[in-house]
């Protein structure tokens, strides 16, 4: 059963938590204590007025409400991604699997000047798409190019282990009840994947609200139509507003804490249903 | 070498896992540790390994209190459920493992090595497999080379934990004969755990029955499956048939009739609870029959012909054992045979 | 016990690569300055160092950090180590002076011309043809034409623009303030994009095609001209314009500490010089010294033009008023 | 998170296929096809296209003088530094944080499985500002530190701490769901056969995580040289000095040298490259022992 309260068989155990819990102190949890505590100078009703001042609010509405888009997007075709991965052959297969990840690996700063050369009005798409008044750099929906792009990984990489994982037999037993393909997928396979599907979903999201780097070529950066809210805490910044900055940054921290523990609970919940099929 | 545990008290969390244990195992002998699973068999054997701590108690190895002492100095081996075989090595390396972790001065030459590895793999029958993978070998190789890899290090005592759960019944047959026969062959003290009672009778010397933490019985396996000490020893080893009743004027009050027990030490009208071994029941055709229990054939398999369906018999224990409901050694018991009806 | 061992010997590493870079700084100057002036700084870099090396026989090594003016404030009191600011605008260096007490609040009365070795001014560039035919502030705000300028909030650039179309507006025979403000904001309703500097939102105008007008300095405008293509675009200089004057001045705290003052004053120096100046009318500032602004003069077109100090009693007060959180920007934004 | 996914081998999708009760009509299956490849060239292959086509728009002279540049090179020499001292200290805090989870029970070990994920989830802006907070002249140990002449911001130790913060959990991630599966025996084993612990770490452990550790420390490795927005804040952006490849990208570009921008951005995107070949070679290669034992189940003793 355990390793046993009084004495451990394995060594090191001491040690190694020992290291872990110093180096994650010094590396992540005392710098972001020093987030909040920055934001602690100010009264609950200075620190309400900066959150909600309609600029950060509207950068709020632009950097949750793309990323949200971006995410449903993603489980949409992230989903049809690893369908067709996992499901069917084709040539350039193996090519097209490895690629997938390029969002992980590209950095973000290369991912934005390229969207950017691909979608300005002058761009490889941008000088077809702007003729048919579809402007997609410098508006939000190129924030939604940039923030799918970073996001697809996430569902592709989640969905498909769970889908390679299935057996035939539950197909196999819908088609002997008589049950057609869709309502197959339907009821039998979509039940079995949404908690993957979830998992990658939110993690999709929590990657792209704090995006920076590849969003920040591509938006147009207007205030109150294409700003974001990492964006606006280097404004304030660069105004020399640190507590303001601070503000902003403690609101979407706790935003990231709370999608952090959704997360592990999906995963909980999809490695538990995982185990049950 | 002997191995004694003495007291031993081990909880974890509220669940307690053994409760005040105190057994002998003796010197040479193949000890099977039987019991169903979360009776603490398993436990038990890791804390003799020292892979465990009891709360309480001690472990004597060859009489010295080795309690405190780590797994490394008590120089056992240690079989695992699932192998535990290092997936990267080969098994030639596998086995090597224990020899070459020695200490600098206590390390054999490597040829020393080579041809005590090439001697251990000869007695498990694999040494044409040396240069394979643990995942290329089949479930039973793995474990004959998991053993090879406990004997290399010379152990003092042999601990095997499930050592055939997780092969198939087969294989499971063929290795435990095979197991008996290397004991035969080394006649080191060895303790294996199981929970396949089967198995705990044909490969032991002596057999060890847990539940729930406790010790149930301890004796050779002839005796406890003639003689079991408890109705968990009844119900545990081989089928049994249980008749829930009253005692009066030496018999067993049972709602289908009743049934001759003989002297005994229960009150007349106290509870019992008789176990008949089902070979241990007469099947009385005769209709005039009074004794014994009512029954009526349902159902006619192809073993005897001397049965009808819907036939009326009387069933008649040859020899029955009474213990008191709740009781768990208490209940007396007796010996009767067919003629003393 | 390795991995202490481990750590600690890439510490140590660490420390010493920081350490080295601090000891390498002491016969170097860092120069941290606003977006446009790459182009300015890497002449005249070459041209102190050489000076530098004939006047002391010190070899000087001029590392240059370019980024949004604010943006280069600000990390310069979060400790950017930088021996001369050349920033866009007075109100920065003031942050310098105010917030990482770096420097004294006097400042600007160490050199000459309010500290401004060059000036500058806000022009139009439109593209070839002059197509929306703009000629003046007016033509801005104009519905269905299209203007680049970066983010006042974060670029000093974008400031002296805003402040040029406020003058502007005010100025005009019936203007007021009403009217300025109302101007102000007709015109960044038809700002498609707001880039975070100067240089972005050049970048944006000239490269990706967006907007019929950039509101730009006008040594980036001729710059932006000249570089990519005299061909593709035009420089319209509207009747009236503010003067910008974009502040140099040394970090005492960083070169008294470094030991470096004279050289980073040696270098500021220099920028008034006629060699100095010379870069600068080449790289499109509009040089103080008379007689070399008169050399340069048919570069640039002629036009009227208000000091800050004028219209919006310095740059401490136009902050305040304009560009501070809740200010008349943010106003203006949040009614887009 | 979520990363450590095998790739499936083009074969296997045929069992799939080759089943009346798991296969769809052809017209499904072709508009599927061509949904997932159309999304696959439109977001991941025309960006990556997009890079190498602008690098070389002005040809190869012009790339490579973009890349010998000096600023370009001591961006490169920064970049690779960075690399090397963030890497190597989260791959050991991983090996020892997966240790502890992994191989021992204790209460709060869900919490701190938690913790560890947080930098995924913390916007990199927001990274960088902390360490601003914390080290900039006007946070709380920017004065101390600038008394005794120690830089941490706009230097090398700050690039370094801001991406560690940002990579912090790329290791740890990979190995302690592996260790996790694979239990403890194999290490107990290794013990009662009378191995000392160091001996069973790197004898039976390390060998047993060794191509999970190879994953994760490539994807942090790719992180650590890609970071752009953490390291955005802390840099300074002095030329030569404080630039990292991201960094240098972003100054081209702002510098209306596009050319040399995706020059040196290939360069990045060069390494991308190799990060999914080797990620890729690490699956194969991983799940090769594994494969060989499904096939050998049937082998009787």
């Amino acid at each position: 059963m355990s390793a046993g309260q009084s004495r451990r068989v394995l060594p090191g155990f001491p040690l190694a938590l020992g290291y872990t819990l110093v180096y994650l102190a010094l590396i992540v949890l005392i710098p972001l204590g020093a987030v909040f505590l920055k934001s602690a100078t100010l009264s609950w009703e200075q620190f309400w007025t900066v959150i909600s001042a309609p600029r950060v609010l509207a950068s709020y509405r632009v950097s949750f409400g793309v990323s949200l888009l971006a995410a449903a997007i993603n489980a949409v075709f992230g989903l049809i991604f690893a369908w067709v991965l996992v499901r069917y052959s084709f040539p350039g297969k193996r090519i097209v699997d490895a690629l997938v990840d390029l969002p992980f690996a590209l950095p973000t700063a290369v991912a934005g000047i390229a969207l950017t050369a691909i979608y300005a009005g002058n761009g490889w798409l941008g000088q077809w798409l702007e003729p048919l008044g579809l402007k997609v750099a410098f508006t939000p929906l190129g924030i939604l190019v940039a923030l799918t792009f970073i996001g697809l990984p996430f569902v592709v990489r989640t969905v498909q282990p769970v889908l390679e994982d299935l057996d035939t037999e539950l197909e196999e037993a819908a088609a002997s009840l008589g049950a057609d393909r869709w309502q197959t997928f339907q009821r039998v396979l979509l039940p079995v994947l949404l908690p993957a599907l979830l998992t990658g979903f939110a993690l999709a999201f929590a990657r792209a609200v704090g995006e920076y780097g590849s969003v920040i070529f591509i938006a147009g950066n207007v205030p109150m139509v294409s700003e974001i809210t990492p964006l606006l805490i280097i404004t304030k910044l660069e105004q020399y507003d640190y507590v303001g900055a601070t503000a902003i940054a403690v609101v979407m921290l706790v935003v990231s804490f709370v999608l952090l523990f959704l997360i592990n609970g999906l995963q909980l919940w999809a490695n538990r249903s995982r185990a049950r099929t | 070498m002997s191995i004694r545990v003495q007291n031993i008290i081990k909880q974890f969390g509220s669940f307690v896992a053994l409760d005040d244990v105190t057994l002998d195992f003796p010197t040479g002998k193949l000890v099977g540790l039987l019991g169903p699973s979360g009776c603490g068999k398993t436990t038990l054997l890791r804390i003799i390994a020292g892979l465990e701590s009891a709360d309480r108690g001690q472990v004597f190895l060859d009489g010295a209190d080795a309690s405190n002492a780590h797994v490394r100095e008590r120089q056992v081996g240690f079989v695992f459920q699932h192998y535990a075989l290092f997936r990267h090595m080969t098994v030639f390396d596998n086995v090597a493992f224990g020899l070459r972790v020695k200490p600098r001065g206590q390390r054999p030459a490597e040829s020393v090595i080579h041809s005590r590895v090439r001697e251990l793999l000869d007695l498990v029958q694999l040494s044409a497999l040396a240069r394979r993978y643990p995942t290329q070998l089949s479930g039973g190789q793995r474990q004959r080379i998991a053993l090879a890899r406990a004997l290399a290090v010379e152990p003092r005592v042999l601990l095997l934990d499930e050592p055939f759960g997780a092969l198939d019944a087969k294989v499971r047959k063929e290795l435990r004969r095979w197991l008996r026969k290397l004991h035969d062959v080394l006649h080191i003290t060895s303790i294996f755990v199981t929970h396949d009672q089967e198995e705990a009778l044909e490969v032991s010397d002596r057999v060890v029955l847990m539940n729930h933490g406790r010790v149930e019985q301890v004796g050779a396996p002839q005796e406890v499956y003639e003689q079991p000490a408890s109705p968990f020893v009844y119900s545990f080893l081989g089928a049994v048939n249980l008749f829930h009743g009253r005692i009066q004027d030496h018999h067993l009050h049972v709602s289908e009739g009743r049934l001759p027990v003989g002297h005994n030490g229960f009150q007349p009208g106290a509870e019992a609870l008789g176990f008949v071994r089902p070979h241990e029941l007469d099947i009385e055709t005769d209709p005039a029959a009074t004794a014994g229990i009512a029954a009526r054939v349902e159902r006619v398999l192809a073993f005897g012909p001397t049965l009808t369906n819907g036939q009326r018999v009387r069933l008649k224990p040859a020899r029955i054992r009474l213990f008191a409901p709740e009781s768990q050694p208490a209940g007396s018991l007796i010996g009767m045979d067919g003629d003393g009806i | 016990m390795k991995i202490i061992h481990l750590t600690r010997t890439l510490l140590v590493l660490a420390l010493t690569v920081g350490a080295s870079s601090a000891t390498l700084a002491q016969a170097t100057l860092l120069n941290v300055s606003y977006d446009p002036t790459r182009e300015l700084y890497q002449d005249f870099n070459a041209a102190f160092a050489k000076y530098w090396k004939d006047q002391s026989g010190e070899t000087v090594t001029i590392q240059q950090s370019h980024g949004g003016s604010g943006k280069q404030a600000r990390s310069v009191i979060d400790g950017l180590e930088a021996d001369v600011v050349t920033l866009a605008l007075a109100y920065d260096i003031d942050a310098i002076a105010e917030k990482g007490k770096l420097i004294p609040q006097d400042w600007q009365k160490r050199l000459p011309n309010n500290s401004s070795p060059y000036t500058s001014t806000i022009v139009f560039l439109v593209r070839k043809g002059n197509p929306k035919g703009i000629k003046d502030w007016d033509d801005l705000v104009k519905p269905g034409v299209s203007v680049v300028t970066p983010n006042p909030k974060t670029s000093g650039g974008a400031r002296w623009n805003y402040l040029a179309a406020w003058g502007y507006a005010l100025k005009k025979p019936d203007g007021d303030e009403a009217k300025a403000r109302e101007f102000v904001g007709r015109l960044y309703k038809n700002v498609p994009v707001l880039d975070s500097g100067a240089r972005g939102s050049t970048t944006t105008f000239v490269e990706r095609g967006i907007g019929d007008v950039l509101i730009a300095w006008e040594n980036e405008a001729y710059l932006a001209r000249k570089e990519l293509g005299p061909d593709q675009f035009e420089i319209v200089t509207p009747s009236l314009s503010i003067l910008a004057e974009p502040p140099v001045t040394v970090v005492d705290r960083v070169v008294d500490k470094k030991g470096a003052r004279k050289v980073a004053e040696a270098y500021l120096e220099y920028l008034y010089s006629p060699e100095g100046q010379n870069i600068a009318g080449k790289n499109f500032y509009r040089p103080r010294d008379p007689q070399i602004a008169a050399q340069y003069a048919g570069r640039f077109a002629k036009v009227t033009l208000f000091t800050i100090d004028e219209v919006f009693g310095g740059w401490q007060k136009a902050q305040k008023t304009h560009f501070d959180d809740g200010g008349v920007y943010d106003q203006i934004a949040v009614q887009h | 998170m979520g990363a450590a996914v095998a790739t499936p081998w083009t074969a296997r999708a045929r069992r799939f296929e080759e089943n009346v009760a798991t296969r769809e009509p052809a017209w499904v299956k072709g508009v599927l096809i061509t949904i997932a490849l159309a999304f696959f060239g439109l977001f991941l292959l025309l960006p990556l296209m997009t890079v190498f086509a602008e690098a070389f728009r002005k040809g190869w002279q012009v790339y490579f003088a973009a890349l010998v540049e000096p600023d370009a090179l001591s961006a490169i020499a920064l970049t690779l530094l960075v690399a090397a001292i963030a890497v190597p200290l989260n791959l050991v805090f991983g090996v020892a944080a997966a240790w502890a989870i992994a191989k021992f029970d204790f209460r709060g070990k869900q919490l701190l499985t938690t913790l560890i994920d947080l930098p995924f989830s913390v916007s990199p802006v927001i990274a960088g500002l902390m360490f601003v907070l914390l080290f900039g002249m006007q946070g709380w140990f920017g004065p101390w530190l600038m008394a005794h002449d120690v830089k941490i911001i706009f230097a090398v130790p700050g690039l370094v701490l801001a991406t560690i913060f940002v990579t912090f959990p790329f290791v740890a991630r990979e190995l302690i769901p592996l260790m996790e599966a694979q239990g403890r025996e194999e290490e107990e084993a290794a013990i009662v056969l009378g191995a000392s612990g160091w001996q069973t770490f790197w004898r039976v452990t390390l060998p047993n995580v060794k191509w999970g550790l190879l994953y994760g420390v490539i994807l942090c490795n790719a992180r650590a040289m890609g970071e752009f927005g953490a390291v955005s804040v802390v840099s300074g952006h002095i030329r030569g000095r404080t630039n990292t490849l991201p960094l240098q990208v972003e100054i081209l570009y702002n510098e209306y040298n596009f050319a040399a921008a995706f020059a040196v951005a290939s360069l990045l995107a060069l390494l991308a490259l190799l990060t999914l070949v080797i990620k890729s070679l690490v699956e194969w290669r991983g799940r090769q022992p594994l494969n060989a034992g499904e096939e050998s189940q049937g082998v009787p003793a």
